[in-house]
């Protein structure tokens, strides 16, 4: 056991720190996190990284990817949550793709992938449905399989997703549909669906939540005509794509780099906000809070260093990966609260931005600004991607065999 | 010892609750917030005029009911219920509080009536939450005062007439001697204000005072000599915030329990797995000791540590049943559409109105455990 | 709504601490909540007040109830918290003749009341079974009725119980046991019988619990012959008793006056203790702790208020009570482990209690020998008379209606 | 970076286990505990002897297997898992520790061979955590010392050899400056012990010098210097402790999860309500990162600010998995006959040893928060 970092390790977090530095586009600096990025904004990194090579760095080498170890991965997320870039968005990279080069056909993937490693394909996921939640077994969109009058075969789906995150941005969506309405139990019967939203039928509709955010949309399918090779894996077993997704899409939520540098941006804060005329750093109540913190996060670390090592000893992600959901999005949660607790009255004011020439001066310093908004989207990460009650129950299950 | 209420105290509440079931459900409250004002007028003449609540806690002889600061309990906690966003705690509780304190009658009148609405400017931006802490002076000049300073965050400060300013006549940056209070109209020359809206639908303003001047009838007691009053007047405002914790929190426990009892997943209402009735449990309890909290605060006034007692207790339910009343909810609870993610922003501001839970703890801990 | 203290209940406080003052034996001053008393010493107050009348204060006058209001009551109760007086058995006053004077018949109550009363006769209850814990309705104990050579019916009696607090002082207990094993719901056919503990085929054997204390025991019946007029209630209906028993045993404990006198004992004792050189009572983290522990008693005592001004405007004990069962243990454990924090080092050596005579000098400061033990100990109160997860289901059920 | 473990480790594990499993199942051990002597020569020779795994941590020159901190965790894994009472933290962490600090070859190979066993005398009855807190004094007398003072529950003293104390020879009482240490046999003269059992089934004793005089060979380094070595030597035992508090939060939550899949209530087994699920979930992440919070703490040694760490996570994860693994058995879990009480105890006590979680949360503030 040797849990220090190799020289060869050291060498390849410069070599790392260096290529940001270099190649990291100047009007992006410390824009990750930020929710009010648009369309381009939001891939430049991607491209880059894809020219480089490195966008998608989990990927098989033969799609694109880097053949790093877990901790050369670890080095890489780390140095790219220091910088605090803008990270490649996970509905290619970490969704659609994996289940692409798994189960899809050789065209699928030379169709799809190239544009998921270019990071020129905006993609953007239906599953979840009114009333579903995290029960995806219980979805009601259905795809009729016809054939039309050329000849060839096609899905016509009708139905409703919901929770479509940056649909409004996407380019393709991956759709879970039922196809045989007939199967004896729910969740077979359903098929996995790659569908361009530039389809005629599709109606991308916002949801503002509660930051006030347009992050997610209603997808509404009407009549949506998709040819039947956009189907990845065999009709009504999509339920494996589906679960080979939602354990990939755990992987990596534990978020430990970034939080780290969420806690360097509370001290910052409490070291300018003055609490009974003194930095409010020097609070020892508050500052127990951040020390608080930072145990939590140390044992989140390790333990997702763990995991890491027993993924590379040939275990896949498992229901172990729960883990890091639920205490990743704690200890989120709990740094959004510190924030807001901090900025102390100025985290009252709703500020709704200023457009571009807008002078306006903004109210309260600059942290203060997201601090509220943050703090009530940010009560989102306990509830989608299953719930961190489903979680649990997961790890009863599949770990503890309750 | 008894916890009943009087056959007044029991119309007010049943009154208000009729009118706010007719007149304020949250569709006309999400209108009114989202109005360019951010509150309506005809809601506070309804108040003033058909209810005559603005006068519920005033005694009889200035035109009030008689009542007092239960009659302001009562009151606020049905704000908290329905997300009330017109002023009540600013001109009813914290305007009227110094109005009774220094026994202007006149004032109490226009408050009653309506006309008269009050924003408290005291917060500053380097002071959190001491009440004493003042950049903003007040030097006298011609037998009046000049005010020069910026206060911060000042609610309800773009509905007000009147602003209740503390600025400092004498004493280092946070003494207690040196405080003193003024009554002005926000028309004052040289008072500027900023509005904007809060996230919690309210409305405030950063009001800037620019050498503004203001005749020796503006000071409220003596000058220097205001910190207790403000000290007691802001003490009777926490427990008038407890309120409307307890009526926003019992409203969360009820929009979460209808919700889970509707909503199924697996085929069952998702209120019969049992980790979340036991939440919803821990809820119910914060929510009733909330309510004990408040009423033990409101007849220990104007005893401080009391208050303080009761805003850590109710600022740490605010926050559980907040979080979980979003999290059961699901999806729905984080979208600008639904009901339940409006009352749970406005409990996570309630717990940092006039200090957070860690302040009061502390200022808790200093009355009570520091002799 | 008016929560001071009236001047009539302010001299009830004087007419109560003044009784107390003067006819509190000495020997036992501040015995309260000691584990190691002997029968004689926990039966001695409650002697006193059988004779002063004030023995059952909840209970009807005819029964010799005070008649006093909830505000006197928790006068009462308060004031002999205060003097940490030694306070007498539930099992007789508040549950068993509860149960008697509501079900008995009037021989039964003559029988068996005044003993009650007087503090002579010592009751223990014989509910939980081996495996059964909280789920009263799956019981085995079994009750055959017979008639005997003497002409008169029996109850034969064959089980065994567990968990029976203090029975080996015992002379009579109160058994759930079941005379209809062919009922079709478990919770019928179960019936409620007064046994005489020196009944041949009795055996009380010890259980030692965590803190190393002899307080609960196992009860052994085999073929104890029980005459068909110690019955109470009808046949095969004494789940009713059950019923009744459990909410009634619920009301007082969350012990609000009691916790208030820990308090104030670990004020004495983290003033005595020092932390890098100060009183431990000036570490700002511990005094925290002290502050939370008033401000959550503080929530507690003004519920129970609440809930008494209910039981007086006629709303009976209902599920209500378990908020205060769920609060007030989670605030004694809280107490009992904080008193374990503030003793150090000094809670750890096993103090095993010296015999009279036993001049050896005790190990640490007197304050620290039971810190330990009544921790652990404690930890049955969140378990026992129906544990804390079962209150939380009772409201969810019962007051919630989830 | 990786978390695998040597051959030679993996087999100091495995050994012991199975010994343990043979020779120290719970029935055993309380045997053991509560004999007169509260701990077996017997197990302690085959320790020694048999496996060999007290010299585990030591180099081959002297005798040991080669291994260091690691090797303490995993014996100190396994101490928490089977409860065992003998003194390896004593001994061989804290005592040998000091040994190879000071470079003293043949103490070493006196605790590999299982004869010299050590207890540490630090603690005073005013000192709380404090280590340079010393009343307990040393001065020098014809080129020895004397040494007079009550040391406070001095674990596994009943059963040592020799003891390690800590003492002043200069400098004010909590000064760092002026700590020395010294070892010495215990039935050296103007040594007096009183002996006594542990809530946890351990031993201790309260230890006095009156006038005890030692050679100047009994000091271990420079006079008045010791204060950094027994820091580091501390923050050893510290994640020692916390290696114990892994094996005894797992075999908690084993004992936990056997048992309500077998208790039935209400006609099935308690395994499958859904709260009781989810606490025995938190229960098992608590364990799982006390795992990874004792990897990362047992390869940053010596650095103070990470065995703090360590010590918090694990402390309030041992209040945690051991209330609940209590709470989850009902009844029989706070019965003297069932094992899962007497981990629960031991859990307690590893919490407060060598300091509280608040200690070590101030520690680990001051290290890392105040620069």
């Amino acid at each position: 056991m040797d849990l220090k970092f190799t020289p060869e390790e050291e060498a390849f977090r410069t070599e790392i720190r260096t290529f940001i530095e270099e190649n990291y586009p100047e009007r992006l600096k410390n824009a990750g996190g930020r929710e009010d990025l648009g369309r381009d904004d939001m891939l430049a990194w991607h491209q880059i990284l894809g020219e480089k090579g490195w966008s998608v760095p989990s990927w098989p080498e033969e799609y694109g990817g880097t053949g790093w170890t877990p901790t050369q991965k670890y080095i890489w997320n780390e140095e790219n949550a220091r910088a605090n870039t803008v990270p490649p968005l996970p509905f290619g990279v970490s969704m659609v793709g994996p289940v692409i080069y798994t189960f899809g056909t050789p065209e699928q993937k030379e169709r799809f992938l190239p544009g998921i490693v270019a990071g020129t394909t905006w993609w953007c996921q239906g599953y979840s449905e009114p009333g579903a939640g995290s029960d995806l077994a219980s979805l009601k969109t259905r795809a009729e399989r016809i054939t039309d009058d050329d000849g060839k075969e096609y899905y016509i789906v009708n139905g409703q997703k919901t929770w479509t995150t940056l649909a409004q941005h996407a380019d393709w969506g991956f759709f879970l549909v039922r196809t045989d309405p007939d199967a004896r139990k729910p969740q077979e019967g359903i098929s996995f669906l790659l569908i361009d939203m530039k389809t005629p039928g599709i109606t991308v509709r916002p949801i503002i939540t509660l930051g006030g955010e347009h992050e997610v949309n209603e997808v509404f399918l009407d009549n949506v005509k998709v040819p039947v090779d956009q189907r990845v894996g065999k009709e009504n077993e999509g339920w494996t794509c589906a679960k080979f997704l939602l354990a990939h899409e755990r992987s990596g939520i534990a978020g430990v780099a970034r939080s780290k540098v969420g806690i360097e941006r509370i001290k910052d804060i409490a070291s300018t906000e003055l609490d009974e005329g003194k930095p409010l750093i020097e609070n020892p109540f508050f500052k127990r809070k951040v020390a608080e913190l930072e145990v939590d996060l140390t044992a989140l670390e390790f333990t997702e260093l763990r995991t890491l090592a027993g993924e590379a000893a040939g275990k896949g992600p498992g229901p172990e990966s729960s883990v890091l959901k639920i205490k990743g999005t704690e200890i989120q949660q709990r740094i959004q609260e510190l924030v807001l607790e901090a900025v102390g009255h100025y985290g009252a004011p709703y500020f709704r931005g200023y457009g571009e020439g807008d002078n306006e001066f903004s109210i309260g310093p600059d942290y203060a600004q997201r601090a509220a908004p943050t703090y009530f989207n940010g009560r989102k990460t306990s509830i989608y991607g299953g719930s961190n009650e489903i979680q649990r129950g997961i790890i009863a299950k599949m770990v503890l065999g309750l | 010892m008894n916890f009943d209420f009087t056959e007044t105290q029991t119309m007010v509440r049943d009154t208000l609750q009729r009118f706010l079931a007719d007149r304020y459900d949250f569709e006309s409250r999400q209108k009114i917030s989202r109005s360019d004002a951010g509150w309506s007028q005809d809601i506070w003449k309804a108040f003033a005029e058909e209810l005559g609540i603005l006068g519920a806690s005033f005694s009889e002889e200035l035109g009030g009911l008689g009542g007092g600061q239960i009659e302001n309990m009562i009151v606020m906690e049905e704000v908290g219920r329905s997300l009330v966003v017109e002023p009540y705690l600013s001109t009813v509780v914290i305007g009227g509080g110094f109005a009774r304190e220094y026994g202007k009658a006149d004032l109490i009148e226009e408050i009653i009536g309506g006309e008269t609405r009050i924003a408290f400017a005291w917060a500053e931006p380097q002071g959190r939450f001491d009440l004493n802490y003042l950049e903003t002076s007040a030097r006298e000049k011609d037998g009046g005062f000049v005010l020069s300073g910026h206060k911060a965050v000042v609610r309800d400060a773009p509905s007000a007439t009147h602003l209740v300013v503390t600025a400092r006549t004498s004493g280092d940056v946070a003494d207690e001697d040196g405080v003193s209070l003024f009554l002005l109209p926000k028309d004052t020359k040289g008072v500027s204000t900023r509005d904007y809206p809060l996230v919690d639908g309210g409305v405030a303003s950063e009001v800037y005072f620019e050498n503004a001047e203001v005749p020796a009838s503006a000071l409220l007691g003596e000058a220097g000599k205001a910190a207790g009053a403000v000290r007691k007047v802001v003490d009777e405002a926490v427990v008038g915030l407890c309120a409307e914790a307890v009526g926003c929190m019992e409203q969360m426990n009820k929009l979460t329990q209808d919700y889970t009892k509707e909503r199924k997943q697996f085929g069952v209402p998702i209120s019969k797995f049992q980790v979340l009735q036991h939440r919803m449990v821990d809820m119910f309890m914060e929510a009733e000791q909330a309510r004990s909290m408040t009423y033990m605060a409101v007849n220990r006034l104007p005893d401080s540590a009391s208050a303080a007692q009761a805003k850590v207790k109710i600022g740490k339910g605010l926050t559980y049943v907040g979080q979980n009343a979003v999290q059961l909810h699901g999806g729905i609870g984080i979208t600008d559409e639904y009901a339940v993610g409006h009352y749970f922003k406005r409990a996570t501001m309630i717990e940092g109105q006039f200090g957070t839970t860690d302040h009061y703890l502390r200022r808790y801990e200093r009355l009570a455990l520091e002799d």
